[in-house]
């Protein structure tokens, strides 16, 4: 079998190149697909480490499991509400360009 | 997975970017198959892949998005965006590959596992994450409230709003 | 009743924001002024003790024995002239003024009294915002950056001291934060201890003092405030540094206290030099006696760090004497004011000729200021002086030469604006001036002509201090016991045991030579003897 | 009992001052002058109880109240009357009486007539307090009280800015040797813990002779008086404080607050005893003072400022005699001064008010004639105090001449030198002191004839205590005859206060009579030479040697450079670093905290920079963070 | 069996329900004052319960629900009330504010009430799923809070930084509890806490990866430095009553995630943690006070000190067992001087939230005498001069700090509110020793009237008489001391 190092090595670089998106794009809903990314990776790791403590028990286990299924629902909920804003802005100001923020500042 | 990954961070057209997500999350639910979670693997393919990334595409689709407008004023961003995300991601996946304790027997996992089916996520779910469960309700009111309290408004032109600009502008 | 002191002030304070006619606030004021220097002078002494945070040890503990009880009956007394004059001179905001005049008192009352030491520091920092208030309200043109800069050195100060007040009590595992709680405790810490912590006392009693050099807030502080000197007055209450170091930071830190006070002294006499021949070049009114006061700081300065009850006792006194000396000064500069609309020495001369009852009075208040014996500075003076040249005769010496210099300001003073070449004629004092200062003058001749009741009472707190320094004082040998602190008599903070007295010896191997023996063999090495 | 009221004599001089004070101009001319002469005349009174309750015993105290406690020291203020202090009394109250009727007349017309008696009344008071005190406390009360006295009366014509810096002077001079007295007592506490006096003096008899101890509060004492008292090197600032009144010259600058130091030195004889060095030390200040001072009377030619410099060598014998340990000797000096310096300086008074405010000698002379009684009781002045014999002055003088030469005290100080120079100073006294006589009274009248026109003899107010002091210029010295031969009165009188560890040689007799005819020579050769020099001559030789002398006569006509000294070394290197200390307060002290709050404003600045508004730096900067983060962790994150 | 203590979930489900009760409610009446008279009653019912845990906590101990994934103790009902009176206060600002700005929009209570009971989530959250619901729960609601005005582009920024950063911040958190299980197999913290006791535990090093990666996401909430950055703008760019709520009932909710799983954590992982945290704090302290002293406008510096704030805030939380008491009480006294602070705000600012800066204050003292002054009290409480309620949160915060030993710490944080005390004064001087230089704006609001009169009293008095509230915080059983 595959083991875990790999997979957590692969969400890890995942995580990364999230982040790395959230850095370089300009566009707030690409942004945002980058986070998306990210959470994904996050779900991977989970899985990952679910089937390595499995030794532990399926408690233990499963539990890793059972958080990927909550963090599925929040990335959900965020991605409601983040459309939402999103949409809100958008109907004044035609442009997701993060770059635009930038009138509150010192 | 990790073109795909790629993809999703460079390619100028948002659609192409969101179906390289896709891709993407497709790529991961095979790869929860390989890693015994098959009730999340259909999740992703289902909720994620499916619901998630449809509603993305109809924003984008909706709100016309137009490609990236690429590095823009901050010029200099883009290579210390670079050159720090190489370093988290060394680091990290050194960090994290440290000392792993090797992978019990594969009938162990079987055992325990049971597959990853829904039975024994529901079981999981429904004893040590009821409060939690309860609490996605909750989290999921409060996104949909939000998210309806933001769109739902009357439109006010900007220009209105505009016409009633600050006192003083804010910054000194 | 001590609570009273802090009671009748406040109260009378809050009183006055209610919505009332001016002369009524006046008159509350006057009243409230008055009824406050009564209570000092004839109430007994008592004290509170009260459980008030209990996650800290921290209680409301007030006791009116002591030094704190003269200092605060000086106070008093200077408080009814200047909330009369205040309340007549005043442009605008009278109440207000009034009202933050009396909550200084309440707040410093407070201060003097406090025996706890985290009450100790809320007052202190309770009395800085009136202060400042009054600078920033009522002061003159550049009162903003006056007020800015006392701000910055006060409180900035003032938070180091806040650390060594907060890590006080944990390092040194005391019971609570009450004086005789920490009293037992704070000898057993180490030395290196001792001394970081007393450096965070130090800065911010030092800005008080305030030493050089940290003193620079004051010029602008007294310059800038109203040029009726009503708020100057209370600056000359504010000397709370010296009391700090007194009641504070010298019985609590023993060995710290020992070991820096050489250096501390050193700064305590330079500053009574230094500014009394910077007071010499003066030509502005006010800051002129802002540095004459500055000096008036540093020799008490050197009394405190002398470390014996002689010095402790005269730089109380001291402070408690220039109150009514530098405060009286202030408000006989607003009289000048009045008169002339200026603060320049150069715009006044042979005033003496015109207005020869306030030329004598001002005389009379000048020579007490400068340490003419029989009037109000000279008991203390004498006594900083010479406990400081008890414990370091150089030192002593040197502050000792800031006499001179005080003379010489003191005449400078007198003849620029009062005698030389008449210029044009003014009035003498009015009846309400001449009410104002009678208190002046009657508070520096009581302090001058017969110190010895107040100073029983500051000297058997001082001597207690100087005997924790264990520093020898001359002629008699304290019984231990008796001087032990009492007890803390809450049960269940009290220490489990108290810790037996720090032997002699010890605490004399941790004294600098020259603090070890006083003894004049000593003395003979240092002024050259054959 | 008698004695003890004594004590309430300065009490009522304070009420004098206070009555004349504080009723100021309300009280018509006179009046001021009446109440303030009857309370100096009752405090005479009270003196004269005191003196005469003394023949029955030694001292009485009167303690006063507790002052100061601290620590182990305690201190209550008391009187002490005994034989020295009353001496003192009876000098300042009653030459203060006849000073005080004399200022009656000449103070007349003057606006502040009643503040002057104040001030008069009220330095009766301190300088009283002074010589009543047990304890150096309560006699440094009394000497800074006469200090602020001596201010307040040398600037009483404050208007003329000269009067002004006479008076400030005077003051800061003043306190230079006050800062010797607090320094003195500071050592006495730290010594011995005490500061009465009598206990002082006990406890350094218990000190071996020489103690260090005793030599520094003795050099400590010797610059207290020798502020007071106008000795080297603080004499400069008594010439100048001849701008007050001339009353208050003579009864301030000349009989009674000037001899405060040699009081102090006598009152402090138990332990100037002890101490050769220090006793040495005075006797050579003295002495030294002595000749400086007569020196520069040579040459001065305003009518009061010759009899300030003769004050101040007066007052260097005076010196001498306390410092060579004849206390008593000193004292009598003090008390023959008294009356013949007074005198002087009365007389010298009344011719100025007769000249209009004359002052200058050069634009006298020939005044015998138009001012015949006072002509008459200077003259007995001038005698006295140049030693010639059977009035005052000789024995006085004599008295010290002697004790210098026979002193054990100072015996490894050059004792016989203090005497060869003393004797040189008396032919200087006698020489200055015709000069004085001859250039005002005698002599050609170099006045205009307007002048001469308003000459006229002052009143009887003026004249009657010009008239008792002469008298008393000439009998006083009888009270302490020379021992070798007669019955010393004076020095019986003092023996208890003043018996002394010190010892003196008893030469045969006739060596002492030898001394007093080389005295006597002395005085006689110098009168007699200034009268050749200015009598028979008319002043030409004078004039030959001050073109000899050339840059002596001058150094001597500016008092031997001590002011001009004194202002480059002290004064303006003092205004200097007033100065400059006040600008760098202001600059460096006060800059160096601003400039640290800039540079909180700098970094504050960056921080702001930081703060682009653009969310990819914000999250640049959280990714950077979380860089780090891992960084240290892979790096240190291992253990626990 | 799962049991379920429904009296200890009891607060925050009060608060759902009343705002699922006040969304429907607003269907049919439109009015949303008779909305936020619903919010505060449905508070008040959540205070209620709270109160009556917290005397049962005090004799009893802790009180669990869901195993032991929620947690009622004397903490988590501590943080309970200072967010209820810290929505009451935002929601007395709101009732007038929101009409005035043509914000009166029916979600808007509601949205309060939800971020409230997400951060009374956090409080009580037991294991780490819970703790990030209850931390999205009230994200997200403040993220759409402060996008609410819409037709301003600076409202409108802020809630797109918020919610764009937000989520950014939240993703580290979830890999931080992808880490931490793979660390320990756990998101519970008392399966944590075991498997960290363990002396077999041989993944110290992820598990302070994790920690690192948890510290991220929460110090985002808190506004730790480095990541801060968004504090400053959203605060200003946020219509200022949400303003006043979220800088309140975020930084609690936040605090108290952080308090009880660092208490949790740092025994047992990596020292270099605490090390990473001081420097941290160091940073937040020094960044918050010193950017704040550089500000011309009201609003922007109260976000800086908000900063600043969190700095000496996390310094409790390496004090262990003394961490809980001393950082409720501090965000008590918080809570009511900075709320107080932004009441005053809304009354002086226009309907834009414009004219908030010092030359706008100038004079403010003689035009509107009692407002200035209750402004110069909270200002002062904030700088932390004494007897006000900010004194004593220092107090007891620096005191905490310096008995478990980071006295350096101590020592910058309280030479950084001497900086501070220069910026909180100068509206003071500008109040007082100017004169008018604008005319100012008079609006005026019974509603924010009580609620700063709420906010002086709660000031005043927490500052006289401190000690009542800290035994009755330090009374009862927590977990953390537990463990």
């Amino acid at each position: 079998m595959v083991p875990t190092e790999y997979y957590v090595a692969l969400s890890a670089i995942i995580f990364t190149i999230g982040a790395l998106g959230v850095l370089t794009r300009r566009s707030a809903i690409m942004i945002f697909l980058s986070v998306e990314l990210m959470l994904n990776a996050a779900n991977l790791a989970l899985v990952a480490y679910a089937r390595q403590w499995s030794a532990a028990g399926a408690d233990v286990a499963l539990s890793g499991q059972a958080a990927v299924f909550i963090i599925l629902a929040i990335a959900a909920a965020e991605v409601a509400v983040g459309l939402g804003i999103l949409v809100a802005i958008f109907r004044y100001r035609a442009s997701s360009d993060v770059d635009g923020l930038a009138q509150v500042r010192l | 997975m990790i073109v795909g990954a790629v993809g999703v961070i460079t390619l100028k057209q948002p659609v192409h970017a969101a179906l390289s997500l896709v891709g993407t999350l497709l790529t991961l639910a095979t790869i929860y198959v390989g890693l015994e979670a098959h009730f999340l693997a259909s999740i992703q393919v289902i909720v994620y892949a499916g619901a998630i990334m449809v509603l993305f595409l109809f924003v984008i689709m909706l709100l016309n998005i137009q490609q990236d407008p690429g590095p823009g004023a901050f010029k200099w961003l883009r290579p210390a965006a670079y050159g720090v995300a190489v370093v988290v991601g060394l680091a990290l996946i050194a960090a994290v590959t440290q000392n792993t304790p090797p992978l019990p027997a594969p009938e162990i996992i079987d055992a325990t596992l049971a597959g990853g089916g829904p039975e024994a996520i529901g079981t999981a779910l429904f004893r040590d994450f009821v409060l939690a469960f309860q609490l996605v309700g909750v989290l999921l009111l409060t996104g949909i409230i939000g998210a309806v309290s933001l769109v739902q408004r009357k439109a006010v032109s900007v220009q209105e709003a505009e016409t009633e600009r600050p006192l003083e502008a804010v910054s000194s | 009743m001590s609570l009273l002191l802090i009671v009748l002030p406040l109260v009378t304070s809050l009183m006055l924001w209610l919505p009332m006619d001016v002369l009524a606030k006046r008159m509350i004021a006057i009243v409230g002024s008055s009824l406050t220097f009564i209570a000092a002078l004839v109430l007994p002494a008592t004290r509170v003790d009260v459980r008030w945070l209990p996650g800290l040890e921290a209680y409301f503990s007030i006791d009116s024995s002591g030094a704190a009880r003269t200092l605060i009956l000086v106070a008093a007394l200077m408080v009814i002239p200047t909330t009369v004059v205040a309340g007549q001179v005043l442009e605008r905001h009278k109440g207000t003024f009034l009202a933050l005049l009396l909550l200084m008192q309440a707040s410093l009352n407070g201060l003097f009294l406090a025996k706890d030491l985290v009450l100790y520091y809320i007052f202190w920092e309770a009395t800085l915002i009136p202060s400042i208030i009054m600078l920033g309200v009522w002061g003159g043109e550049k009162r903003r950056e006056a007020a800015l800069k006392y701000l910055v050195y006060a409180v900035t100060s003032s938070f180091l001291m806040l650390i060594a007040i907060l890590a006080l009590r944990p390092l040194s595992g005391a019971a609570s934060y009450r004086l005789a709680d920490l009293l037992v405790a704070t000898p057993q810490l180490a030395p290196s201890v001792q001394i970081s912590l007393f450096l965070g006392f130090a800065v911010a009693f030092a800005v008080k003092v305030p030493l050089m050099p940290l003193h620079m807030w004051l010029p602008d502080f007294h310059e800038q405030n109203h040029p009726s000197g009503v708020a100057d007055v209370a600056g000359t209450l504010y000397k709370v540094g010296a009391w700090g170091f007194f009641a504070w930071a010298l019985p609590l830190l023993p060995a710290a206290a020992a070991s820096l006070s050489p250096l501390m002294m050193t700064l305590a006499a330079i500053t009574a030099l230094y500014a009394a021949i910077i007071a010499t070049a003066q030509t502005n009114l006010k800051r002129f006696l802002a540095y004459a006061s500055l000096s008036h700081m540093g020799i008490a300065g050197v009394g405190v760090f002398a470390l014996n009850a002689t010095g402790l006792s005269g730089a109380m006194y001291l402070i408690a004497a220039q109150m009514a000396s530098t405060g009286g000064l202030f408000l006989i500069a607003g009289m000048l004011y009045a008169r002339r609309g200026s603060f320049e020495m150069d715009d006044y001369g042979g005033l003496a000729k015109s207005a020869p009852t306030l030329a004598a009075i001002s005389m009379f208040v000048l020579f007490a200021s400068i340490g003419v014996p029989g009037l109000s500075n000279f008991p203390g003076e004498f006594m900083s002086l010479m406990g400081a040249y008890q414990a370091f005769p150089v030192l002593g010496v040197v502050a000792t030469l800031a006499v001179i210099a005080a003379g010489v300001y003191g005449v400078n003073m007198f003849q620029r604006v009062y005698q030389g070449q008449e210029t044009t004629p003014v009035n003498d004092v009015s009846l309400f001036e001449v009410l104002v200062l009678v208190p002046v003058v009657g508070g520096i001749l009581w302090l001058g002509i017969a110190p010895s009741p107040q100073l029983a009472q500051i000297d058997a707190q001082a001597r207690l201090g100087a005997q924790r320094l264990s520093v020898p004082v001359h002629g008699e040998v304290v019984p231990e016991n008796e001087l032990l602190p009492e007890p803390s008599t809450v049960p269940d903070t009290a220490p489990e045991e108290t810790p037996a007295p720090v032997p002699e010896e010890d605490i004399r191997e941790r004294m600098p030579d020259t603090l070890a023996s006083t003894s004049w063999s000593n003395l003979q090495n240092l002024v050259g003897g054959n | 009992m008698t004695v003890a009221i004594a004590a309430f004599a300065p009490l009522i001089t304070l009420l004098g001052a206070l009555t004349t004070g504080l009723l100021g101009k309300k009280l018509k001319e006179p009046w001021a002058g009446i109440i303030a002469s009857s309370a100096v005349g009752l405090a005479f009174g009270l003196a004269c109880l005191a003196f005469i309750g003394l023949t029955q015993t030694d001292s009485v105290r009167v303690p006063l109240w507790s002052y100061l406690q601290a620590g182990g020291f305690n201190l209550s203020l008391g009187f002490v009357l005994d034989r020295l202090s009353v001496l003192m009394m009876l000098i300042i109250t009653g030459v203060g009486l006849l000073i005080h009727i004399y200022s009656l007349g000449y103070m007349h017309g003057d606006v502040n007539f009643s503040r002057y008696f104040a001030y008069l009344n009220l330095f009766v008071t301190a300088m009283l307090i002074l010589v009543l005190a047990d304890s150096y406390l309560l006699t440094f009360i009394g000497w800074e009280g006469v200090g602020v006295c001596s201010y307040l009366l040398i600037g009483f014509w404050y208007g003329e800015r000269v009067n002004a810096d006479a008076a400030r002077k005077a003051f800061i001079v003043n306190r230079v040797g006050d800062v010797g007295f607090l320094l003195a007592m500071f050592t006495c506490v730290l010594a011995f813990g005490t500061l009465n006096i009598t206990e002082v003096g006990e406890a350094a008899r218990g000190l071996e002779s020489g103690s260090t101890i005793l030599t520094v509060i003795g050099l400590f004492f010797l610059l207290a008086a020798a502020g007071k008292s106008a000795q080297l090197p603080l004499q400069v600032w008594l010439p100048d404080a001849m701008a007050g009144p001339t009353p208050v010259s003579a009864l301030i600058h000349a009989a009674t607050m000037v001899t405060a130091g040699v009081y102090l030195v006598a009152r402090s004889g138990a332990l100037f005893a002890q101490t050769p060095q220090a006793s040495a030390a005075v006797a050579w200040v003295g002495a030294l003072t002595a000749i400086v001072a007569a020196a520069t009377a040579f040459t001065q030619t305003d009518i009061k400022k010759i009899l300030a410099y003769s004050t101040v060598s007066q007052l260097g014998y005076m010196f001498v005699g306390v410092g060579v340990g004849a206390y008593w000797a000193g004292m009598f000096h003090v008390f023959t001064h008294a009356f013949f310096k007074a005198l002087l300086f009365l007389a010298a008074g009344s011719v100025i008010h007769a000249m209009h405010e004359e002052q200058d000698v050069r634009n006298m002379g020939g005044l015998a004639k138009h001012l015949p009684i006072t002509h008459l009781t200077a003259l007995t002045a001038v005698l006295a105090i140049s030693g010639v014999p059977l009035l005052a002055g000789f024995f006085s003088k004599d008295a010290i001449l002697a004790s210098a030469f026979n002193s054990q005290l100072v015996a490894g100080y050059g004792s016989h030198l203090l005497y060869l120079v003393l004797l040189g100073g008396a032919a200087m006294t006698a020489f200055y002191m015709f000069r004085w006589y001859y250039l005002v009274f005698q002599g050609e009248e170099r006045f205009d004839l307007e002048t001469r026109r308003k000459l006229h003899e002052s009143p009887m107010v003026m004249t009657l205590p010009l008239m008792i002091l002469a008298f008393m210029s000439v009998v006083a010295g009888y009270l302490g005859l020379p021992e070798f031969a007669f019955t010393n009165r004076f020095e019986l009188w003092l023996a208890p206060v003043t018996e002394t560890a010190a010892s003196f040689a008893h030469p045969p007799a006739i060596i002492e009579w030898i001394l007093m005819t080389l005295s006597i020579a002395a005085s006689l050769g110098g009168l007699g030479y200034a009268y050749w020099v200015y009598a028979l001559k008319n002043g030409e030789p004078a004039k030959q040697w001050a073109q000899t002398l050339g840059q002596f006569t001058a150094l001597a006509n500016s008092a031997f450079g001590f002011d001009w000294l004194y202002k480059r070394i002290f004064t303006r290197p003092a205004e200097q670093l007033a100065a400059v200390s006040s600008e760098s307060d202001k600059v460096v002290v006060d800059d160096g905290i601003r400039g640290s709050l800039t540079s909180v404003g700098v970094l504050s600045k960056m921080f702001s920079v930081f703060q682009s508004g653009f969310v990819r730096a914000y999250a640049l900067a959280i990714l950077s963070g979380v860089a780090l983060l891992i960084v240290v962790v892979l790096v240190a994150g291992g253990g626990q | 069996m799962i049991d379920v203590n429904w009296l200890a979930f009891s607060p925050p489900l009060t608060l759902l329900i009343s705002a699922s009760f006040i969304v429907i409610f607003a269907l049919f009446v439109t009015d949303t004052r008779i909305s936020a008279v619903l919010s505060l009653v449905g508070l008040f019912i959540s205070f209620g319960f709270t109160v009556v845990l917290f005397s049962q906590v005090q004799d009893a101990g802790m009180v669990s629900s869901f195993g032991l994934r929620y947690l009622a103790d004397s903490m988590s009902l501590g943080f309970n009330m200072v967010i209820v009176l810290g929505a009451v206060i935002a929601i007395l600002i709101s009732f007038d504010y929101l009409r005035r700005t043509g914000l009166e929009h029916p979600e808007y209570y509601p949205l309060i009430l939800l971020s409230s009971t997400g951060a009374m989530i956090m409080a009580a959250a037991g294991d780490l799923i819970t703790l990030v619901l209850g931390l999205e729960i009230m994200s997200l609601a403040v993220y759409v809070l402060s996008a609410w005005r819409q037709n301003s582009r600076e409202s409108e920024e802020a809630g797109l930084k918020y919610f764009l950063l937000g989520a950014f911040a939240s993703a580290f958190f979830i890999y931080g509890i992808a880490l931490t299980y793979g660390a320990t197999g756990h998101f519970d913290y008392a399966g944590i806490a075991g498997v960290l006791a363990q002396e077999s535990f041989n993944q110290v090093r992820l598990a302070t990866l994790a920690a690192m990666f948890l510290l991220t996401g929460l110090g985002f909430k808190v506004a730790f430095a480095p990541f801060y950055q968004w504090a400053p703008d959203v605060y200003t760019g946020a219509p200022t009553a949400v303003t006043a709520f979220m800088s309140v009932v975020v930084k609690t909710g936040a605090f108290a995630g952080l308090v009880r799983l660092f208490t949790l954590l740092i025994p047992n992982i990596s020292a270099v943690f605490v090390q990473v945290l001081v420097v941290v704090l160091l940073l937040t302290m020094l960044i918050g006070n010193l950017a704040a002293l550089q500000q011309r406008g009201i609003k922007r510096m109260l976000a800086y000190s908000a900063v600043a704030h969190a700095g000496y805030l996390g310094m409790a939380v390496l004090a262990g067992n003394l961490a809980p008491s001393a950082i409720v009480w501090y965000l008590t006294a918080y809570t009511f001087m900075n709320t107080g602070a932004f009441a005053v705000l809304t009354l002086i600012t226009d309907n834009q939230d414009h004219g908030d800066t010092l030359e706008r204050v100038a004079g403010l003292g003689s035009k509107r005498p009692l407002l200035a002054a209750m402004l110069t009290l909270f200002l002062l409480s904030l700088a932390g001069i004494p007897p006000l309620a900010g004194f004593t949160g220092k107090v007891l915060v620096f005191g905490a700090a310096l008995q478990t030993g980071y006295v350096y710490l101590a020592v910058v944080g309280i030479l950084t509110s001497a900086v501070a005390v220069v910026y909180y004064f100068r509206p003071i001087v500008y109040m007082y020793f100017r004169d008018v230089e604008y005319e100012p704006i008079n609006h005026t609001s019974p509603a924010t009237y009580v609620a700063i009169t709420i906010a002086a009293l709660g000031t005043i008095l927490f500052g006289l008489l401190p000690g009542w509230w800290y035994a009755l915080l330090r009374g009862g059983e927590q977990l953390i001391a537990n463990m």
